[in-house]
């Protein structure tokens, strides 16, 4: 195997670390925020690793720059919706309505 | 490459949807006319492709000029032709009809939302008449379901929604599980058009559990006993011009599949035992339509449970082809029901339509001493009930008398006891209805509502249907002769 | 081994979330399991060999059918209705014939799809035998737009008759679709413009991209249209659009351009061609490229008006 | 080109009394003179036309129309001589009952939708009359149960519309058992013209299928019964009642029993033929049936305080001598029953136009106020004796002659009994007419009717039609031997079509 | 080659038992935001699935789907934050 | 067994499983889910029956699932809104006869 596809194995074995991370404090954290936390960060870097590890077994950039773009639109997406979800439990949770700092 | 057949199978479902399509981007306000001359386009288009289904035999236009299996094919035999040709009859007279039901002034809404609902159906009928493969089939029945939903929630009543609303949920199920049988159909034989489907696929047990799925569901769509819940209140509920379709054509729709596709594409599943669960079910229909039907105290329920009740008789024709003695005469009994009872029911609601909307409600105790402003309707409306009794002169006599010959011929006394005892019932309710309206008004009645004044083509929409009837009466002959053409063998 | 140990967990996994949709006492987590199942039918799809319909599923399944589902949920469970106002299950004895009724139903089917052999020859076969006559590269595109063009005009045909029904039967403008924006004295969460800044041109280039690769690869009219349709929600969601009483001439050219369009190349190929919707010797992929265009658009509004429960849309920028 | 002609005039006649139909709904209620116009328009064209019809099955033409209705059943006209019987029959006394009904109905609601139906049942009459086969009388009897329905509960109150629902709880049933057997005849033997003597096809079949063709024979039978009222099935006629006076006219002398006892000609002698029938056991039932009924209705018609509700009773009797004379299978007690097909109705109506008259002048529907009637409407009343005592059998009037070939055509084939059952039938005539007699002529007036308009006769439109039909009844019984009398003409229908008997 | 597809399949699988394990959450919530979150790692976790099979089975298309869902996650969120919220989601 | 016959299979318990949840739940909501499970199964019967043929894969079923995933959506979002109507004029969740 070759260098490219040991970093590869490596990345996706990460990317599989994480995503375990991640569950694990959605099922094991008390309380929305805490769980929220986790998951939105461990889960992104999750899927971050594993596509670098994808694209680093892809034949071409385009494939890799298409990778690129899920993680990049997994990124933004990633943040706003916790960013709502957060201000919807604080309000459900009788808050002020205002977005957390 | 080349398409066959006559260009006017793609123009009955063609010329309906592009109508509706106008009629939306226009408004049908702007544009008053243009359903009447789609319609009429239509009609044209039926009666070229009926006259080259009589002249030439079956016609098969493969769209696209792709084969099938790989293509979709419309097929139009004597059968197809002769649906296609009722269809046309109701529909031009609902067309015509609807015209200034809707637009007298508290129905704006109604109109601008009716005219391209109920032509896109009218293309999804055409279609679900032509189309000989079953996935096609699938779509033009969804399209019919998702027309005709709507059509009966259109006044947004209470008991309308109601009536949808589980309309739908049965329809869709309905629907999902005729989809299924075609599923496992295509997973059999890899193929979905309906006879080579019916030449490949055999008699096993796939094949039996995708007839009886898809059998299921078409027996939902076509509300025969024990499926036939949802229909009278949908029916009843709905507007005159949307009752009559949906009686008339979309729940007829669905028996007409039934037949088609145990005649063409599971003749071989078609056992005595199999025939006689359908035709047993078709006869229960008959039978508990019939009788509820005489214990209602409205006059659009009597005529909903009638149809519950004419549904039943085309059925009678599954067990009875199985029989060579009866098979002929049966077949082109149940097929002159259909249409009998299409024109029959169609001018029945319309009547109905018109007292509902003169007075103001239609409960039967309520017609005694009914207006003589009124007297065209109620004539009309006893016609029409006349050939649904199965009596002479009328089209529903002849179907009687060919599938009661058929019976007879074919020893299958009980079916034909249920033929008589059924036509005995539709007396029942039918004159039930029509002793009041020839009853007179009781005496210490206060002063009677003064009825809406009814625009005249109203008036005469339901008296030609009624008409159409008896014209089809005096001979069965024509239509019968129109129906041999692509005739299963064993019933030609 | 590990296909089979895939293909099993994703299995178990399905029908462990279907038995959850309905069993879950809490029509809420039934809604959001139901939601998370369309996302592992893309994977199902993906594990089938079919991108097509992965794609779809992304987009309808997952995407609208849940923002769809929510916004029903939300109007049927009014605000401060305590407790699970659900009606009574059915009486066990009852739910023990459904039980054996829906058990018997698996029997026949599992036994049927046993007994099924492949047949030897089939329509897909010569789909793929005769692709090249179509014009098109892709098989799902040739079957959906030339080999059986008319199930594509018919089901465009559906949605619009979806629309035009729930034009009949929607709610009061006011009541009707996800409902008024929650709060407005809170304003809108900061990060909102920089969601829509990033999803909607992208959105709008996916549909594009999926709109031309139909012809050679996954992708097509449906999941063009079903993008553009949720990127359509979601600014509905966001008041970028808001609700109106009235279809502008605009959009009913949308709603039935795509679909009259398509007739009318359909007809013409009639005279052109060999048969009513058959393309002209050479014309095939330009007239199917085209009519995709046109039923996209006839895709994204209707389902967009059908979330937003109006017979309209007006932008209102912000 | 003149048999041609010929061959279209069962149609025009039957469109004749169609269109009548459709003129008079189309024209709605307000419009009296048209209406008028055109019912008697209606009626004299039909009446030419059909003794137009006459002439020309004298002059030797064959008078036939068909159209195929389904593959293997048409719908066939026939004029043959039995058909003009009846046809002649039905056409003469619509005419008259047409001028009555128009002074009858004078000033009543609805009058369109009475004399619509009314043309609409002598359509279906005459459509039974001359119907070829018996896929065409199957349809016009039904129809014929249609268009009598809106006449019998035309008064519209609870009781009309009750006699209505038992009238059509019968002759439904009985089309219901009609049409079984119709259609199970045309399986068995396919589709074959009435004949003379009988189907040779049926008695093919009836050789290979005894009790098939018995059971079929039953059903068709049971079918005509009904109308005929034919005990046990008479209960409905009584019912009917309630209907105004023409239509009463119109049901007991010349539309629906006539149609039932009609319907028993036909298919004993020219479906079956007598020798089969009676091979099948089906005649005696039929003869027992037949003097059953005339006695039984005779008994009840004693009891009847209401004047017509005797006469319908004297009706339930009075058919049962036409199937008596068909059941009893020589050819002059055929001739007999054929005759008093004609002579029954001429007599029927009579009685029940003066029943009219007195309810109408009088008010009076009881026969115990009739007392002292006979001086205050003379006219009438005279009618009404002639009428009663051809009833009873008194020579020379009609109903004397059909009973009288009925009783030696009896006789003629050993069947003594028949005398007994003739002899009894005219006891109990005498014994509810004559005092009905007595009272009218002879006992003082009780009451004291008020003159209606300085008249004391029934006005002209409803006295016009009694003198009539009063003089039909004696010039049939006095002119019995002439050729073109019923008699006569009945003697050439036997002569010509059943040889055999 | 053949070593590493199946290395993204088990990858593949792997990451399919954690998706299956975060419903737990949906299923206890406590909150609608609990059961929401849940449903967002699922979005989050199917893209990673649905890239590794696209390598795994040679199916590029699959990154297109890939790209829609994380697409498409973000309207659910909105759909579910943004309208008018009621007292009970259990 | 080979892979398609697993999800056919599969698709059968699925089947099974939305007829289940139609008969016995009565919230509206939940028997359009109902219906939605019920149509995914049929999706599924038919991509793993396209999946059996050696040597190809049938485009056929694949384009017939896409058409009834789009008429599924029209099916269901009308339901939806109907479903919503009917409440708002009733104040029912389920249909009538569904009481008790």
């Amino acid at each position: 195997m070759t260098v490219a596809e040991w970093l590869s194995v490596g990345a996706l074995a990460l990317g599989a670390a994480f995503f375990f991370t991640g569950t694990v404090g959605l099922l094991r954290f008390p309380g929305t925020f805490a769980r929220l936390h986790a998951l939105t960060k461990a889960d992104n870097l999750g899927l971050g690793c594993v596509a670098l590890g994808l694209a680093l077994q892809a034949d071409s950039a385009w494939v890799a720059a298409k990778l690129a773009l899920v993680w990049g639109v997994a990124l933004v997406a990633a943040t706003v919706s916790a960013h709502l979800i957060a201000r919807y439990t604080l309000r459900e949770r009788g808050g002020t309505g205002r977005a957390p700092p | 490459m080349a398409a066959g057949g006559a260009l006017s199978l793609p123009l009955a479902f063609l010329l309906p949807l592009l109508t509706a399509l106008v009629v939306f981007l226009l408004g049908a306000r702007r544009a008053p006319w243009l359903p009447g001359i789609g319609a009429l386009a239509t009609v044209a288009a039926v009666a070229d492709a009926v006259r080259h289904v009589a002249a030439h035999g079956p016609q098969a236009y493969h769209l696209g000029g792709w084969m099938p299996p790989l293509g979709v094919e419309l097929y139009a035999d004597g059968l197809a032709a002769l649906m296609l040709a009722m269809t046309a009859a109701v529909g031009l007279a609902v067309t015509a009809y609807a015209g200034p039901y809707l637009h007298d002034g508290h129905h704006h809404q109604e109109a601008e939302r009716f005219w391209p609902l109920w032509l896109v159906q009218w293309a999804a009928l055409n279609g679900t008449f032509l189309a000989a493969d079953l996935f096609n089939l699938y779509i033009m029945l969804e399209l019919v379901t998702l027309t005709a939903v709507p059509l009966v929630a259109i006044t947004g009543d209470r008991a309308s929604l109601g009536a949808a609303m589980r309309y739908l949920l049965l329809a869709l199920l309905a629907s999902l599980a005729y989809l299924l049988g075609v599923a496992l159909l295509y997973g059999g034989t890899g193929t979905l058009h309906l006879r080579q489907v019916g030449e490949l696929v055999g008699a096993g047990g796939p094949a039996a559990v995708a007839a009886a799925l898809i059998t299921a569901g078409l027996l939902l769509k076509g509300a025969i006993f024990p499926l036939h819940t949802w229909l009278v209140p949908a029916h009843s509920n709905a507007p005159a011009p949307a009752s009559a379709v949906l009686s008339a054509l979309v729940v007829q729709a669905g028996v007409y599949l039934v037949l088609r596709l145990w005649l063409w594409t599971f003749p071989a599943l078609l056992s005595p035992a199999v025939g006689w669960l359908l035709g047993g079910l078709g006869a229960a229909s008959v039978l508990y339509g019939s009788l509820q039907a005489l214990r209602q105290s409205r006059l659009k329920p009597v005529i909903a449970y009638s149809t519950v009740a004419q549904l039943g008789y085309p059925l009678l024709l599954l067990p009875l082809a199985a029989v060579p003695a009866a098979a002929a005469q049966a077949w082109q009994g149940a097929a002159y029901y259909i249409v009998a009872h299409g024109l029959a029911k169609a001018g029945a609601f319309l009547a109905a339509g018109n007292i509902r909307y003169s007075l103001g409600h239609d409960r039967l105790a309520g017609l005694r001493g009914i207006a003589p402003e009124l007297s065209v309707s109620v004539l009309a409306l006893g016609l029409a009930f006349v050939s649904l009794m199965g009596l002479p002169p009328t089209a529903g006599f002849l179907a009687k008398w060919q599938l009661l010959s058929g019976a007879l011929g074919g020893g299958q006394w009980p079916w034909a006891a249920v033929i008589v005892l059924g036509g005995l019932l539709a007396a029942g309710y039918g004159l039930r209805v029509l002793a009041m309206a020839l009853a007179a008004a009781p005496s210490d009645e206060p002063v009677r509502r003064p009825p809406q004044r009814l625009p005249r083509r109203m008036v005469a929409v339901p008296l030609l249907l009624a008409l159409a009837v008896y014209l089809l009466g005096v001979s069965a002959v024509p239509a019968l002769r129109l129906l041999e053409q692509g005739a299963p063998e064993a019933l030609g | 081994m590990i296909d089979r140990a895939f293909d099993l967990l994703l299995i178990g996994g399905m029908l462990g979330l279907a038995v959850q949709v309905v069993a879950s006492r809490a029509l809420f987590r039934s809604v959001v399991l139901f939601i998370a199942l369309g996302l592992l039918m893309a994977v199902v799809w993906a594990r089938l060999a079919a991108p097509d319909l992965a794609l779809a599923e992304a987009a309808i399944g997952a995407g609208l059918t849940g923002a769809l589902l929510l916004a029903a949920y939300r109007a049927l469970q009014p605000a401060g209705e305590a407790g699970d106002a659900e009606p009574a299950a059915l009486p066990r004895r009852w739910a023990l014939v459904a039980a054996v009724l829906s058990g018997a139903l698996v029997a026949a089917i599992g036994w049927a799809v046993l007994g099924l052999e492949p047949p030897a020859a089939s329509a897909g076969r010569e789909a793929l035998a005769r692709l090249g006559e179509s014009g098109v590269k892709s098989p799902i595109t040739a079957v959906l737009l030339s080999f059986r063009a008319v199930d594509t005009l018919a089901e465009v045909v559906v949605l619009f008759a979806a629309f035009l029904g729930a034009r009949v039967v929607a709610e009061p403008l006011g009541r009707a679709g996800p409902g008024p924006r929650p709060d407005p004295a809170g304003g809108e969460p900061v990060l909102m413009p920089l969601l829509l800044r990033v999803t909607v041109p992208m959105g709008v280039l996916v549909a594009g991209y999926l709109l031309w690769s139909g012809g050679h690869q996954p992708g097509g009219a449906f999941q063009a249209g079903a993008v553009l349709a949720a990127l359509g929600v979601l600014l509905r969601l966001t008041g970028r659009l808001q609700p109106v009483a009235e279809t502008s001439p605009a959009e009913r050219l949308a709603l039935v351009g795509g679909i009259v369009l398509f007739s009318a190349i359909g007809l013409a190929g009639a005279g052109m061609a060999s048969a009513v919707l058959a393309y002209p010797e050479g014309w095939a992929y330009t007239l199917i490229l085209l009519i995709e265009t046109g039923l996209t658009l006839a895709i994204a509004l209707p389902l967009t008006l059908l979330f937003s429960g109006s017979a309209g849309l007006r932008w209102r920028g912000r | 080109m003149m048999a041609a002609a010929y061959g279209l005039l069962p149609l025009a006649a039957l469109l004749t009394a169609v269109a009548t139909a459709a003129i008079v709904f189309a024209l709605g209620d307000a419009r009296r003179r048209q209406r008028t116009f055109w019912n008697l328009f209606g009626a004299g064209t039909k009446l030419a036309l059909v003794l137009l019809m006459a002439h020309g099955v004298l002059q030797g033409h064959t008078l036939e129309v068909a159209w195929p209705a389904l593959p293997g059943a048409t719908l066939r006209l026939v004029a043959d001589p039995l058909a003009l019987l009846f046809a002649v029959l039905s056409s003469l006394l619509w005419l008259i009952t047409t001028v009555y009904a128009i002074a009858y109905l004078e000033g009543s609601g609805q009058r369109a939708r009475f004399f619509g139906f009314f043309s609409l049942c002598v359509a279906a009459t005459f459509g039974v009359a001359l119907a070829g086969n018996p896929f065409t009388f199957f349809c016009f009897y039904e129809l014929l149960t249609l268009a009598t329905y809106p006449l019998v509960v035309h008064r519209g109150h609870s009781a009309a519309l009750a006699a209505g629902r038992t009238y059509l709880g019968y002759t439904l049933g009985g089309g219901a058992a009609l049409l079984a057997g119709t259609a199970a005849l045309y399986v068995a033997v396919g589709e074959q013209p009435f004949t003379p003597g009988g189907m040779p096809a049926v008695a093919e079949w009836a050789d290979r299928a005894p009790v098939a063709a018995t059971a079929v024979l039953a059903l068709l039978l049971g079918g005509v019964a009904v109308k005929a009222a034919l005990f046990p099935l008479q209960g409905w006629l009584p019912a009917a009642m309630v209907a105004p006076a023409p239509v009463s006219a119109l049901l007991h002398a010349v539309a629906v029993v006539k149609a039932g006892a009609f319907g028993v000609v036909r298919i004993i002698e020219d479906t079956y033929g007598y020798a089969l029938a009676a091979e099948l056991h089906v005649t005696p039932v039929l003869s027992a049936l037949a003097a059953v009924t005339i006695v039984y209705g005779s008994v009840r018609a004693l009891a009847q305080a209401e004047l017509k509700r005797r006469l319908a009773f004297s009706t339930v009797s009075q058919v049962s001598f036409i199937t008596l004379g068909v059941a009893a299978g020589s050819q002059l007690a055929l001739i007999g029953g054929l005759a008093h097909l004609v002579h029954q109705g001429l007599m029927k109506i009579t009685l029940f136009f003066c029943a009219g008259n007195y309810a109408e002048t009088l008010g009076e529907h009881r026969i115990d106020a009739l007392n002292g009637a006979g001086r205050r409407m003379p006219v009438t009343s005279a009618a009404f004796t002639v009428a009663a005592l051809g009833m009873m059998g008194a020579p020379p009037l009609a109903g004397f002659i059909s009973k009288w070939y009925l009783g030696i055509g009896a006789l003629a084939q050993g069947q003594g009994w028949v005398i007994g059952v003739l002899v009894a039938s005219t006891l109990l005539n005498a014994a509810y007419f004559l005092p009905i007699l007595r009272r009218l002529w002879l006992l003082p007036a009780t009451r004291d009717w008020p003159a209606r308009a300085g008249r004391a006769e029934a006005h002209r439109g409803l006295l016009d039609p009694v003198l009539l039909t009063a003089t039909a009844v004696l010039l049939a019984g006095l002119l019995a031997a002439t050729p073109l009398s019923p008699l006569g003409w009945a003697a050439r229908i036997v002569e010509q079509g059943y040889p055999g008997l | 080659m053949y070593a590493v597809e199946t290395l993204d399949l088990a990858i593949a699988l792997f990451l399919l038992l954690n998706l299956l394990a975060g419903l737990g959450r949906v299923h206890h919530g406590p909150g609608a935001a609990d059961r929401m979150l849940a449903a967002m790692l699922f979005g989050t976790t199917t893209v990673a699935v649905l890239l590794l099979l696209a390598e795994a089975t040679a199916l590029p298309a699959l990154r297109d789907v890939a790209l829609l869902v994380v697409l498409l996650a973000a309207v659910l969120v909105v759909a579910f934050t943004r309208t008018p919220r009621r007292e009970e989601e259990r | 067994m080979t892979q398609a016959g697993l999800y056919t299979l599969a698709a059968s318990a699925l089947a099974g499983i939305g007829v289940y949840g139609l008969i016995v739940r009565r919230h509206l909501l939940r028997r359009i889910l109902a219906l939605n499970l019920l149509g995914n199964a049929v999706f599924l019967l038919l991509v793993a029956l396209a999946r059996r043929h050696p040597g190809y894969v049938d485009p056929v079923p694949h384009a017939m699932v896409l058409t009834g995933i789009v008429v599924a959506v029209s099916a269901t979002a009308l339901a939806l809104v109907l479903a919503r109507r009917y409440y708002a004029e009733t104040g029912l969740r389920h249909l009538p006869e569904d009481e008790g």
